[in-house]
């Protein structure tokens, strides 16, 4: 497993590496750079290019890909030019952020999607079955910024100004201003309030697909001979389905995990915006158009690494629920 | 066959010949029936209520053209194909059916994915007799002052928005831009993730290595951070969305038909092919392409509802399709702004997005199901 | 098997539990060398403060305001880089200090100076510093303090990108002389307003960035982590994209006020305004910076909440390539600018808040005077004559006007991604001047990309572009319209007029305000002559209060002006 | 008389699909007495299955429904119409099913130990230490061998017939009164197919158990069963003891199948086989529903036909000319 585990991870270095070098070229070749955005009136071109030497930006394109990856290699990923610090320290601000919402969303997206699906899959052809597709399909086809404003419209916004419900939760932010003057107890409700709607604004767009897939996988599993078997033990039907059913169910269904990573890295550029969370794709998307040539392809090159350790997550779950795969 | 049954069907022909669509409705097949039916009622709404519309149209501009054939050759099919449907022999069922007629059967028994394809049919209808359909220009700005964000309103259905112009027409126009980009970017992409897939599934060896490391590289890469990239850095023209939309959704595709394809030559039919002497271009376009058509056409269904969601993503970061050219993208993200006070600017051109997109799902979905011959019961 | 299963969903609630209950108190900076130093420091002096100024007992002192507003501040406190308006506000108002400050006339008055003279030759100010102000690390500032800082912004190393405020003082060590400690002398040619780059320059600390090279201050952890400031508010914390904290300075000058009535002040960062609005009307922060003139009606319907408006430091227009043939002709352009219903505009587009601009002169400053100016008001028919005169006509009846070689009478209006107004802007002049014949595209480029084709000096891409300016309160159009200045990067209309020359450089000399005036109305109406800019509108800056938040003061001076003069009403905290 | 363990009556199993109701089970009766060895056998979809399958109500429903009237009783109570946890309480406990395919009947995904132990924590409220020591025992009971390291292996790593022993030990877990086997040597090799035979008449024997055999293979049936059942398109169409059966087969249906077994004594011979297949179940013939098929056919076949008691106790047929049949056999 472990010397499986290393081959995965040195073929995907291509992959990281060309990803790294399409970004690289793209950003690079785009019109602009970044002392553009430090210009005001009064700034002669002598002071823009003393900006552009303090940047490292008198080379040329190859050199500075060559530098680039030269440096990347030793683990230096350079100085963020719009937040003036390295790379890194950006990196260990906003990842982590990314990586909490992602996985929370990713977390409750499986929960809903195999729970939906599953009772899809049971009840087929039921009014359950279509009426669940439906509103999945809803939330599924609706702009995920729209999904997030009409979020923070009715679950915060009219809850608490105009229904004045109970429960209402903040539009903004990881966590309220006065979080360090909380209790342990208060500290992880607040953060749990401000995760709910960021994260459903996440999930609820991947909900629709686990559970179609999720749905079409448990159709052909519970005709399976050994789910009859389970039944003849003498089962009950929770049992027989979420126990012997689901895990053999899950098996495809894994391979979504992977898929949806990029998905979910996408979704968190609007949602990150919408919800003021400080996160990775917010950032990225900020550098992009600042130019901060060394912000983004750190970033994208941590895309791409999270989307292979993903994947690599994919295939270790599936050794782990279907003991027939072995990975020499 | 009994009188009784021909003088039914000559009732049903008087029927059909004044309302196409009805007896098939009346039969209990109410997807095609309502199809006809609406299609017909609609066009025959348009002939009368438009009336000066129609004849301006006559020689006017290409989409008004467009709108005036839309609009006969609708009418012709509506009429014909009902008339036909009622008068013709019954096929006997159960004797030579293909795999398409199983499937169509299959599908027609969806209902959910029957009214989605109605939907459709009626969206590119819509889209297509915009000019004749619209009640204003969608660029012409009202009064600044006076008209702007008004409601709900006879004049204005679904009310004006900020530089006073009317939102339906917007909405119908902006129809035209959203259907056509799904449409035109997932085209594209599925012509080349289809020769790609099935070259690397057919070719194996290196080609298929080549191929499909590329296929990883695009799909493991957060497609909006690409996009961005691409358009917001390069400029966002209509054509550059279209382009870029349809250049990074192939992979995909492209994985999909590969995998079909690797089942396929091992069957006894390509292989047949393969003795024969028949060229590899040969056997990749006729045998092997469509006998992978089934799951393309159901990710071809999919890609376009989830590109048409895409465009409007990207025009909430200010990359989508620029105005003044209406799109339900621009509408909804440009709309965002003033929700809680006009809140009409981004909701009907928000529904408009959910409801198409999830017809094109259901649909979508429906095909799948009705293709899959292990999903049917 | 079975238990790897659990355990590694265990295993997953283990991630989600331990990241919920994680911090992020710590903000950032913590682990930088600089910041180890600094950050013990003030903590060790701001306890030893608050012993020696308990709070006094008074209803007013206490409580958190929180801020929002949808950008971070790109290079916090650091004055020697920065250039953006929310990190000057908090340098002048709330973690810094500046030698003087502007009353509510615009006249200077004593800040970190307690006084100053002018040489009899208006070619020195002396400035006479406080002795009572401590750094938050209980350093004294003094003089030294203001020379570094001077020196730094002034030297070229620094790229400080205003460096325009100071083109007539003495750069350098050479402009500048400490006298004593407290005492300190800046050297200049006699100019007018001299005195207002001192307003914006907040002081930096000499023992904490003395010994930086100039060209790593931009890079250097002092402006955004860790901050060490002199001003009524103590930095805190600082999350990026997210938020900063201050908190009030026991030490600060009893003379000056003495600790800001506030515990803490929280600044918050929203990018999304429909997000930002939410959290004023759910009152999750109580002050909402700049919200649109469309959501002005929502704040107002609030009985919570306050909707300020105030004449602010901008203006938006339409800049236009004279370099280009269809816009050589000042007629042209001028028939644009009447052709196009710019009081529809701001009533249409910010509902009433902000006045049609005819030139770059704001409301707030002593030189506007519009009555007296020639009118630009809108006149479609006076556009149509002023084109036909110069010689452009529809020759082929298709609606747009041709010169006589053949050239239509079409332009292309730029301007950035994601800017509705200037979006606005270019929707409607497109839709109003169809009607005298001027076909107008609008084309929207991403911002980088656009400063790139317009800044460019050989490359100039553009027809007219939408901007804004945001002035300081010494108006200066040198950059702009100077034909020296023709190659250097802000010459987007390439104007080449020998009388504006020389207005701009009389008017950046001459101190005496009667005398000025004049001259400031010859140079009005030569730019509504030359139409350089088709200028459109100062808006209002508007500013949604919960009412909560009481004594709060805003004007063109600055949202944050004063900051430390705000209290939480009582009853309500 | 003893009252019979399981007593059918009447089960009638239909099912409703878009092509029509598919009469799967159209009035089936019989009964298994303690400790017997009952054999079901016909060709394949003449209903076994589905009629075993009803017995414990493990058709889905829909498609799938029991029609009224139908009674299954076992220990003379009442189990069509029984809530879930009386029908749980009896499947793999009092009667456990074991099934045609041992390929795919055991799930890949848990240890076959995990599998066997589960029954015994369900009904057994056996610990999970004990549960997994009995299954080891169950296993070595089954013949498998080295069952301490078996039982922790997982079923694609066992042959067919270890896994059809895996399913026997499950089914035998909790000492059931009746066990049903569906088929259970078809998908086996030959050789296989007599050991695990041998070793079900051996278990049954030992635990006292009876054993509903359902099979189209009259090998089998005179192999290891006491009676048989022989089914046709739906229905009961003879029962005897297997000595009755081989040697006076009284529906012609019955001696068709008998003529089609390959036996010592007819080596050489041509095979017969019984002309024709089963007809649609959704639209069975009138009258006797073997009659297109039947070489006697004749007057009276067009009527329904009932099913006759001969002579003999529990001896039946659904043949019209049974009687004569039967006399002339007998003269």
């Amino acid at each position: 497993m472990t010397r499986y585990i290393i081959r995965r991870l040195l073929s995907a270095i291509p992959l990281v590496l060309g990803i790294a070098t399409i970004v690289f070229f793209a950003v690079n070749l785009a019109p602009g750079d970044p002392t553009l955005y430090f210009l005001s009136p009064g700034m002669t071109q002598d002071v823009i290019e003393q900006m552009r030497i303090n940047f490292g930006l008198d080379q040329p394109v190859h050199v500075r890909y060559l530098r680039w990856l030269g440096a990347m290699l030793t683990g230096d990923f350079g100085h963020s030019i719009s937040h003036s610090r390295p790379v890194l320290e950006v990196l260990v601000d906003f990842l982590p952020n990314t990586l909490i919402l992602s996985a929370c969303a990713l977390f409750v997206a499986f929960l809903f999607g195999i729970i939906i699906g599953t009772i899809q899959a049971v009840r087929q052809y039921s009014i359950m079955d279509s009426a669940m597709s439906v509103v999945l399909l809803f939330f599924y086809s609706m702009p995920s910024f729209w999904l997030a404003l009409m979020l923070i419209l009715t679950l915060s916004l009219f809850a608490r100004n105009v229904w004045d419900l109970p429960i209402w939760f903040p539009a903004s932010g990881i966590v309220s201003v006065d979080y360090d003057f909380l209790t342990f107890g208060e500290k992880v409700r607040d953060r749990v309030m401000h995760l709910v709607l960021p994260t459903l604004s996440l999930a609820l767009v991947l909900t629709a697909g686990i559970a179609r897939y999720m749905r079409g996988s448990m159709l052909e599993v519970i005709r399976q001979d050994y789910v009859r078997t389970a039944k003849a033990k003498g089962l009950s039907e929770a049992v027989v389905v979420f126990k012997h059913a689901l895990r053999n169910a899950l098996i495809p269904v894994i391979t979504l995990v992977g898929l949806y990573i990029p998905v979910l890295f996408s979704g968190t550029i609007f949602i990150e915006t919408i919800f003021a969370w400080p996160g990775m794709g917010r950032t990225i998307y900020d550098a992009i158009f600042i130019r901060d040539y060394p912000l983004v392809m750190a970033g994208t090159f941590f895309f791409a690494s999270m989307v292979v350790v993903a994947n690599l997550i994919a295939d270790v779950l599936y050794a782990v629920i279907d003991p027939r795969i072995r990975y020499e | 066959m009994s009188d009784g049954f021909l003088v039914a069907r000559r009732r049903w022909r008087v029927v059909s010949a004044a309302l196409p669509g009805l007896p098939q409705l009346l039969t209990g097949r109410w997807g095609t029936g309502w199809t006809v039916l609406l299609t017909w009622l609609g066009c025959l709404w348009v002939l009368t209520a438009r009336y000066e519309r129609v004849i301006g149209a006559l020689g006017g501009a290409w989409d008004q053209s467009l709108a005036l054939v839309t609009l006969v050759v609708s009418l012709i099919v509506a009429w014909t194909w009902s008339w036909r449907d009622v008068s013709g022999s019954d096929r006997p069922l159960g004797i030579g059916v293909s795999q398409w007629d199983l499937a169509a059967r299959a599908f027609s028994k969806n209902h959910t994915a029957v009214a989605g394809l109605i939907v459709i049919i009626a969206l590119y209808l819509v889209a297509l007799l915009t000019p004749l359909l619209a009640p204003y220009d969608p660029a012409f700005q009202g009064n600044l002052i006076t008209e702007r964000y008004v409601g709900l309103s006879t004049v204005h259905p679904l009310g004006t928005d900020n530089y006073a112009r009317d939102v339906l027409s917007r909405l119908l126009y902006g129809a035209r831009i959203s259907l056509a980009i799904g449409f035109v970017a997932v085209s594209i992409s599925v012509t080349i993730g289809t020769l790609l897939g099935a070259v690397a599934g057919f070719m194996g060896g290196i080609v298929d290595g080549l191929i499909m490391r590329f296929v990883d590289i695009v799909i493991s890469f957060p497609r909006l951070v690409l996009l961005i990239t691409i358009i917001g850095l390069f400029g966002s023209s209509i054509f550059m969305i279209v382009a870029v939309l349809g250049l990074t959704l192939w992979p995909g595709t492209a994985r999909i038909v590969r995998g079909e394809v690797l089942s396929l030559r091992e069957r006894e039919f390509i292989q047949a092919a393969t003795v024969l002497g028949y060229s590899k271009r040969r056997i990749i376009l006729r045998h092997l392409i469509p006998n992978a058509l089934g799951p393309v056409i159901v990710a071809a269904t999919l890609g376009i509802g989830n590109t048409i969601v895409l465009e409007a993503g990207l025009s909430f970061l200010g990359l989508g399709v620029q105005p003044p050219t209406p799109s339900w993208g621009t509408m909804v993200a440009v709309g965002r702004d003033d929700l809680l006070g006009a809140w009409w600017l981004s909701t009907f051109p928000g529904l408009a997005i959910v409801f198409t997109v999830l017809a094109f799902n259901l649909v979508g979905d429906g095909l799948r199901d009705a293709l899959d011959p292990r999903l049917r019961t | 098997m079975k238990e790897l299963f659990k355990k590694g969903l265990i295993g997953l609630g283990a991630v989600l539990g331990l990241s919920s209950c994680g911090g992020s108190d710590a903000g950032i900076g913590s682990n930088d060398p600089f910041c180890q130093q600094v950050i013990p420091a003030v903590e060790t002096f701001m306890a030893e403060a608050r012993e020696a100024h308990p709070i006094p007992d008074e209803p007013r002192y206490g409580g958190t305001v929180v801020l929002g507003t949808i950008g971070d501040m790109p290079d916090g406190l650091n004055s020697a880089v920065s250039s953006n308006y929310t990190d000057a506000q908090h340098q002048q108002f709330v973690g810094l200090m500046t030698l003087i400050n502007y009353d509510a006339g615009g006249e200077p008055r004593a800040y970190l100076a307690e006084d100053w003279e002018v040489a009899p030759d208006g070619r020195a100010v002396t400035f006479h510093i406080r002795q009572d102000v401590r750094w938050h690390d209980g350093e004294q500032t003094d003089a030294h303090d203001v020379a570094f800082t001077y020196e730094a912004v002034t030297d070229p190393l620094t790229a400080f990108p205003n460096a325009a405020f100071w083109d007539h003082y003495v750069k350098g060590p050479d402009g500048v002389e400490v006298v004593d400690d407290f005492t300190i002398r800046i050297l200049l040619e006699p100019h007018a307003d001299f005195m207002d780059p001192f307003r914006t320059l907040g002081i930096l600390p000499e023992h904490l960035l003395g010994d930086v090279p100039r060209d790593q201050l931009k890079l250097h952890p002092y402006g955004t982590q860790c901050p060490v400031g002199n001003g009524p508010f103590v930095f805190a914390q600082h999350v990026p994209q997210d938020r900063w904290v201050f908190e009030a300075n026991p030490a600060f000058p009893e003379a000056l006020g003495g600790r800001p009535f506030l515990d803490r002040y929280v600044y918050r960062v929203i990018p999304e305004q429909t997000t930002l609005l939410t959290e004023l009307l759910i009152e999750n922060i109580d002050v909402y910076i700049a919200p649109r003139p469309d959501q002005a009606q929502q704040i107002i319907d609030n009985q919570n909440l306050e909707l300020l408006n105030f004449s602010g430091r901008s203006y938006v227009f339409v800049g236009w390539n004279a370099r280009k043939p269809q816009l050589a002709d000042p007629r042209v352009r001028r028939a644009i600018t009447i052709g196009t219903n710019r009081a529809e505009i701001v009533e249409a587009i910010l509902q009433g808040y902000g006045q049609v601009a005819n030139t770059g002169v704001p409301p707030f400053h002593w030189a506007y005077d519009p009555g007296s100016m020639p009118s630009l008001a809108y006149d479609p028919d006076g556009a149509r004559a002023l084109l036909e005169e110069a010689g452009w006509q529809d020759r082929d009846g298709d609606g747009v006007r041709e010169s006589e070689d053949g050239t239509r009478l079409s332009l292309s209006i730029k301007y950035n991604t994601g800017n509705q107004q200037r979006q606005d802007i270019a929707e409607i002049m497109q839709q109003q001047l169809s009607a005298v014949g001027v076909e107008v595209q609008p084309q929207v480029v991403e911002w980088g990309t656009l400063l790139q084709q317009i800044n460019t000096p050989d490359l100039r891409d553009f027809d007219g572009v939408v901007m804004g300016w945001v002035v300081e309160f010494k108006l200066d159009d040198i950059d702009l319209f100077h034909s020296e200045r023709i190659n250097q990067p802000y010459a987007w209309s390439g104007t080449d007029n020998g009388d504006i020359d020389r207005l701009l450089e009389e008017l950046s000399i001459t101190a005496d305000r009667t005398e000025a005036m004049a001259l400031w109305r010859e140079y009005q109406e030569l730019l509504i002559e030359e139409q350089p800019y088709t200028y459109f509108y100062f808006p209002d800056r508007l500013e949604g209060v919960n009412r909560r938040v009481k004594g709060v003061e805003m004007d063109a001076r600055g949202e944050w002006l004063n900051i430390k003069d705000w209290y939480l009403d009582p009853a309500s905290r | 008389m003893m009252e019979p363990m399981l007593r059918v009556q009447d089960l009638r199993t239909y099912f409703f699909t878009d092509q029509g109701v598919v009469k799967a089970v159209d009035g089936v009766s019989f009964e298994v007495n303690e400790g017997e060895t009952l054999g079901i056998v016909g060709e394949s979809g003449c209903g076994k299955t589905v009629t075993s399958l009803s017995v414990l109500g493990l058709l889905p429903e829909p498609p799938a429904q029991i029609m009224a009237g139908s009674s299954v009783k076992f220990l003379g109570d009442e189990i069509i119409g029984a809530d879930e946890g009386r029908m749980r309480n009896l499947r793999g406990n009092k009667i456990s099913m074991i099934f045609q395919e041992p390929m795919s009947s055991l799930n890949p995904v848990y240890s076959v130990g995990d599998q066997i132990a589960e029954v015994l924590r369900v009904h057994r409220r056996m610990g999970r230490k004990e549960a997994r020591d009995e299954a080891i025992r169950l296993l070595d009971e089954v013949g498998i061998p080295a069952p301490d390291r078996r039982v922790a292996e997982y079923p694609h790593q066992l042959s067919g017939g270890m896994r059809q022993r895996v399913m026997i030990a499950m089914a035998l877990s909790c000492e059931p009164k009746l066990l049903i086997a569906d088929e259970p040597t078809t998908a086996l090799d030959v050789t296989i197919q007599a050991q695990i035979l041998e070793l079900l008449e051996e278990l049954s024997l030992s635990h006292g158990m009876a054993v509903l055999l359902i099979t189209h293979d009259l090998g089998v049936v005179a192999e290891v069963c006491d009676r048989v059942v022989v089914m046709y398109a739906g229905q009961v169409i003879e029962t005897g003891t297997v000595n009755e059966i081989f040697t006076e087969p009284a529906h012609p249906y019955t001696r068709g199948l008998l003529a089609s077994l390959p036996s010592v004594t007819n080596s050489g011979r041509r095979l017969n086989s019984i002309s024709g297949t089963v007809p649609n179940p959704v639209d069975w013939p009138r009258g006797c529903r073997f009659r297109e098929r039947c070489p006697e056919a004749g007057d009276g076949c067009e009527e329904e036909q009932a099913l006759v008691t001969l002579e003999s106790a529990g001896r039946s047929s659904r043949c019209c000319k049974t009687e004569a049949v039967n006399l002339t056999g007998a003269g």
